[in-house]
């Protein structure tokens, strides 16, 4: 093993290290203020573990969305409402611990049959990656072969993602933005 | 009009940077970008001397090793007072003798940008300084920065010794 | 010549990840927040600058060298911004820093700002 | 070898920053905390594309620079102002 795998694995490890830390606290603090400044922190190490993976689209968004704007929001809402978590009974924590042990127990199941992480035989690598990989550049043009699976190849769906996340937005600032407006109707302030 | 042709070229360079292509379609895609920002800067009125301050390049290239160098210096004594002991936090208030806003700013930033001193506040023509032991806060009292950041804006540079407090 | 570039990166890197590491014992050691500031601000000056320098001797002169120049130059700018807006929101809501006198208490006090300090 | 090296140091000086946000005790030092860490974290990916001999990643480092800055400026703004850019009438606080 070359000292670049040995690496990537103990950053790997890492990562998760710090995820775990932040997941449990997350679970314990009550002050949501905290909760909300740490669940960025948990978006900021996610994003790190997708780039480690080599998923740089997906850490691309984590980073916008997850720590960028869902804090912002997440912070907004804590504004409209307390910053204080109300205590929950134990028999529900009980309740919910035996339901996550389930599901991450019937996850872990359907893992075992998956293919190896980086096998060429795996059924993703052989139906159209090779032609998204060999041919995109000639049938679109754009050296990035993800933005042209997303805004060619598969270009409607995303203009209909676009269009749902566009409205939840929209939706989203609607609703703080009203609930803050002064009674004299226009906003004094100068936007931000 | 300056402005807009510097913020033009400043995207221009950052796209080539960061694509690094020079196909057609990529070339037009990024000059329809590029336009479209600027327009849009021009209509939300940043494009200007404040907003895009091209006329600070040149004595910027002076001032900005200075400031290397002070931001390195300060780096080393907050080191030592982490490590070893003798943080005195206190709060002192400077004099910011530029004539404009802009310069104001400039001298703020530079005040929080090295270790040791973070401006909490501007405010006629005073910034109150929050500093973390005597060191960096006597580096202050002396108004060197004061007067180079005047240098930097052009403005007239007065002799007087700028510490209040 | 390769080799003398080498050392010269990784004096540069090591004294980055010395002044991180002494800047995030401060976040931990340091009593108030306005203190803590400073020991971030030796992260985000001197730590990063460092770092990113010594990886730039790395990469020789390529589009990597400018790239890292360019997370520099951000970082260098933003930085300052985002410490001042932290303390004056810190400030604004009543979280006064640790001094010695009360002459600089009231300096302190006197810098809310008005909306704020007529609540 | 260094590489690996430099980028332990990033991940200790993030545990470092973890603790001061789960600590606390107030707001204002657990966003100082994530700031600290999202500044780790461009770093760590610099570090990372290095280690990995692909420095194209810095792409994603930039990004990450800028949107740890917005996301600090917005956070402070909002507990500043309780207030996403509507300030109060007139208010002369909303310039930062």
């Amino acid at each position: 093993m070359n000292i670049e795998i040995i690496t990537s694995d103990l950053l790997n490890v890492a990562t998760l290290v710090i995820m775990g830390i932040t997941g449990l606290a997350i679970a314990r603090i009550r002050n949501l203020f905290a909760v909300v400044m740490l669940s960025g922190i948990y978006s900021l190490m996610g994003a790190t573990l997708y780039v480690i993976l080599d998923a740089v689209d997906v850490a691309f968004t984590e980073a916008a969305v997850g720590a960028g704007a869902s804090t912002v929001l997440m912070i907004g809402t804590l504004a409209l409402t307390s910053d204080r978590e109300k205590a929950t009974p134990n028999t529900r924590a009980i309740k919910g611990l035996f339901v996550c042990t389930l599901i991450f127990a019937a996850l872990v199941y359907g893992s075992v049959d998956m293919p190896l992480y980086g096998d060429p035989a795996a059924p993703i690598h052989n139906h159209v990656a090779p032609r998204y990989l060999g041919e995109s550049m000639g049938e679109i043009g754009l050296p990035n072969v993800v933005t042209s699976v997303l805004a060619s190849y598969r270009g409607y769906d995303t203009m209909g993602e676009t269009f749902v996340i566009f409205t939840a937005a929209v939706g989203v600032l609607t609703l703080i933005g009203r609930a803050r407006r002064k009674k004299g109707g226009k906003d004094g302030g100068r936007g931000s | 009009m300056t402005q807009a042709i510097a913020l033009a070229a400043a995207l221009a360079g950052f796209w080539v940077l960061l694509s690094g292509y020079w196909l057609p379609l990529i070339i037009i895609l990024g000059i329809a970008s590029i336009l479209l920002c600027v327009y849009i800067a021009h209509r939300l009125d940043v494009c200007d001397h404040e907003g895009h301050p091209v006329h600070l390049t040149v004595p910027g290239l002076w001032y900005f090793p200075w400031l290397v160098k002070e931001i390195v210096v300060s780096n080393i004594t907050v080191a030592k007072a982490i490590l070893f002991g003798g943080v005195r936090p206190q709060v002192l208030r400077v004099k910011a003798s530029q004539s404009d806003e802009l310069g104001q700013t400039v001298y703020a930033n530079s005040i929080t940008l090295t270790p040791g001193t973070v401006s909490i506040d501007v405010d006629n023509n005073y910034i109150t300084v929050h500093a973390i032991m005597d060191g960096t806060a006597d580096g202050l009292r002396t108004g060197e920065m004061d007067q180079k950041v005047c240098k930097l804006m052009g403005d007239p540079v007065s002799e007087s010794g700028s510490a209040k407090a | 010549m390769a080799a003398a570039l080498d050392i010269i990166s990784w004096i540069f890197i090591v004294g980055g990840i010395a002044f991180c590491l002494i800047g995030g014992y401060g976040l931990i050691k340091l009593k108030d927040v306005y203190a803590r500031l400073h020991a971030a601000s030796l992260i985000d000056t001197l730590g990063v600058g460092l770092i990113l320098v010594g990886l730039m001797f790395q990469a020789g002169l390529t589009l990597v060298t400018a790239k890292l120049a360019l997370i520099l130059v951000f970082i260098f700018f933003t930085s300052p911004t985002a410490t001042h807006a932290l303390a004056r929101a810190a400030i604004n809501h009543d979280v006064l820093p640790e001094v010695d006198t009360e002459d600089e208490r009231e300096m302190v006090r006197s810098t809310k700002t008005p909306s704020e300090a007529a609540k | 070898m260094m590489y690996a090296a430099a980028a332990a140091g990033v991940v200790v000086t993030m545990l470092l920053a973890l603790v001061r946000a789960l600590i606390g005790p107030n707001i204002y030092n657990r966003i100082l905390a994530v700031n600290v860490f999202g500044t780790l974290s461009v770093m760590l990916i610099a570090i990372y594309g290095f280690v990995d001999d692909r420095p194209e990643f810095l792409d994603l480092a930039i990004v990450y620079a800028l949107i740890n800055f917005i996301g600090t400026i917005a956070v402070t703004k909002y507990v500043t102002f309780k207030d996403m850019g509507h300030g109060d009438d007139g208010d002369p606080a909303g310039d930062i």
